[in-house]
């Protein structure tokens, strides 16, 4: 059987200058935050990121816009990370702002062979600048086109040595169909688990799908920086109260 | 006790809920409606990540890193709930299938049309999931102080920010008056305790009508 | 907490002459049998089927076929069922052909609230007669329009009482998104569990989603028809060959 | 052992896979092609049920109610196999995710075009998942006899049946010879024991050329 795990240098070695990538990243939680890290290293620039939302500071996509590797972020939300919008407010960070459901069914398309759907989310704003609308059946739709990449950058809760991948709990979110839409899957995984370990109704997304894991060398699962902060707070106030 | 403030705008969102709807609660304002449920009625609340069946923030202690909300805050699944993919937490929301949504805003108008994602030059965090909600969701109910700070009315004639959705608002609450929005105008309902009618036009820029009885916001 | 569950004859209240009806049958399996021979006796007919197959006989929708309550299938496959074909020739019934991936996509959309779907399949064969094609980088695409119905007739694992639903294995196939594309959500449950027995992750449709539990009487999980004559040859064979 | 017939054919499908492929197998030949895999090459097979990792049928003392196949057959899933929603079967076929597909046929043409869904007013029993697989397969392989019962090529200028994909066949291998499809032509590639180009000739409606060395098909 084909081998599928790496070693974060034989996957920095597939990951480029001006590349469209994919990440799993939500506010900077449930990224593949090692692999991130050695984007930094190498000096990976020019990307193109999409992702649901564009991180916070210091974390997961977060940190490569603060480093200014970025040159444009496909998403549908930047409020928690202020380097996105002082960049894209200075003119150094072009962002598209695409409403959420939309940008789950454009990446789908992208990823299931479909040329492009039509939603009514956008009608009447500004989002259906430059789009082509199609009034059916007494409704207006957006006709909105397909996403894709050439990198799906993500971060699995298990993965088996076939390349399966589990995502637990609201992990999931836009892995599965991430998964679908890029040239190159490539997957930080927090427990590497045998096969047949899995059950077969819990796989997210099967192993033909994926190309390239690479085992997460510090903690599985360690608590998200800015619940950390909370807690801090949280502890302090009660400090106080005693 | 009579409510009032943004107390009594949640607590009159809350009597809109009947046993089992399948609703979908904004921050702040909107999510305090869970506070003011009557009596019997329990609701799913969803949350855009994927959760159908929202609970409560849990004591830190017992945060669970895999159980996040949209805004990546620490939250829980009740009994009973469930976990979808992010596609079809949208499927729900497009496709009809929730049955209000209570959003808060910057602006709203006689239009039904809402404006509460951007202020050109200024803010842009992003629409989020916003725009679906408005575009789908059969009643979009708008949960919002009546005016900004500045005293200025934030129920307007037509919106001048761009626009979240246009045409979909369903029910404005203030927590002076309660508007339903029919064939682009408005008509008064509800006033709060200590407001008249005139009270009402004083602080609107909207126009509105009044149409039949106007009862008492609790 | 609502009671979502009902008996037959609640059931059969709701289902009438005429209407568009999707089924959860494939090739007569998975179908909600009970409901289905309720149909039967309380004379419901001018039916239209929505399904991925068409029944075999004696199984599923290949029941109603047979009796001549359906006048019209949206389908994809009719091969295994002899009496779709002969009242298809017949000029009995009206067929429409759907390839499998626009099938599910068409229900999809109807049940996600997309107006269309932009699709490659079909693109140069009978199925675009009648469509538009749109031409988008390079490539030409059939827009499929959304399929709904007045009830999705389902067949589930597990039900939870608040109405939450579990499809075992392959069971899945269309039921999820034919959950979402109907006015009526009727389910036929093999077994009912108390709340919180199902985990969070397992559950396929959601309880809101779903309007009317019927708890199976008769076999939870009986033998399918065919593959109980398939034994039975086996068997014979066997016993030939001793 | 040289493979002659039905075994050729499926035996020299075989040879097109590496380890690891992502494929789709037609009931009958195609599906044989399993039984000729060169060592050290697992594929994944798909069922459009939602099986990844379609596995034998099992004794009928271990058939699982619910593992069934797109025949409504018993079935079993492979250990490391999974089991996704019948629309991401489809998602897999239409997005390029598999790599090849093998299908039978009435017809195939020098275009590349394949018809083996229906005979109008006679057989019509549907495409089933037949046309996502020619639309969305980057490689469509035809595994076919070479003429049908009464000795008419299958490999035409031109199919006259309705098609189930137009312009997506890559490769059509019968047990007389194995053509590449190139640029509307046909193009010889391999021939079977025994059979010269000029057999060949006479045995196919079809156009084609003969570009390079023509090797032996096993």
């Amino acid at each position: 059987m084909k081998n599928k795990i790496y070693t974060l240098e034989q996957v920095l070695a597939k990951i480029h200058d001006g590349q469209r990538i994919l990440f799993s990243d939500r506010h900077g939680q449930l990224a593949a935050d090692e692999i991130i890290e050695g984007m930094l290293q190498k000096g990976v620039k020019d990307i193109t990121a999409i992702a649901i939302t564009s991180g916070q500071p210091g974390m997961g996509l977060g940190r490569l816009i603060e480093e200014k590797r970025v040159k444009r972020v496909e998403t549908t939300h930047i409020g928690l990370n202020p380097a996105t919008s002082q960049q894209m407010f200075a003119g150094e960070i072009e962002v598209e702002f695409i409403p959420q459901g939309t940008f789950a069914e454009r990446i789908r398309a992208g990823g299931y062979g479909l040329g492009g759907i039509l939603t009514p989310t956008g009608v009447g704003t500004i989002v259906e600048k430059g789009k082509e609308i199609l009034h059916l059946r007494g409704k207006d739709y957006l006709l909105e086109m397909p996403i894709r990449a050439d990198i799906a950058l993500l971060r699995a809760s298990k993965a088996d040595k076939a390349g399966n991948l589990y995502f637990r709990k609201t992990n999931l979110l836009c892995q599965d169909y991430m998964a679908m839409a890029a040239d190159l899957v490539i997957v930080e995984v927090e427990e590497l688990v045998e096969i047949g370990e899995l059950d077969p109704e819990q796989i997210h997304v099967p192993a033909p799908i994926v190309d390239m894991l690479y085992i997460r060398q510090g903690e599985k699962r360690p608590m998200h920086l800015n619940w950390q902060r909370m807690i801090e707070k949280i502890k302090s106030k009660e400090a106080e109260k005693r | 006790m009579a409510y009032t403030g943004r107390e009594l705008i949640a607590a009159r969102c809350a009597r809109f809920f009947k046993d089992g709807d399948f609703v979908n609660l904004g921050i702040g304002v909107p999510l305090m409606c869970t506070n003011y449920l009557p009596e019997g009625v329990d609701l799913w609340l969803e949350a855009e990540v994927g959760i159908v069946g929202s609970g409560a923030t849990p004591h830190y202690t017992e945060w669970d890193v895999d159980v996040a909300d949209a805004g990546a805050q620490p939250t829980s699944v009740i009994k009973g709930g469930s976990i979808v993919p992010h596609d079809k937490s949208f499927g729900f929301i497009r496709g009809g299938h929730i049955d209000a949504c209570v959003l808060g805003t910057l602006q709203v108008d006689q239009e039904g049309n809402i404006a509460n994602w951007m202020i050109p030059g200024k803010v842009a965090p992003g629409m989020g999931g916003a725009m679906d909600l408005c575009a789908g969701v059969n009643r979009v109910i708008v949960a919002t102080e009546h005016c900004d700070k500045k005293g200025a009315s934030k129920i307007l004639k037509k919106c001048t920010l761009p626009l979240t959705g246009a045409n979909c608002v369903t029910d404005i609450v203030t927590e002076r008056c309660y508007f339903i929005v029919k064939e682009k105008h408005l008509v008064l309902k509800e006033l709060a305790e200590g407001y008249t009618v005139d009270d009402i036009r004083a602080c609107t820029e909207a126009e509105f009508i009044v149409d039949g009885e106007i009862g008492m916001m609790r």
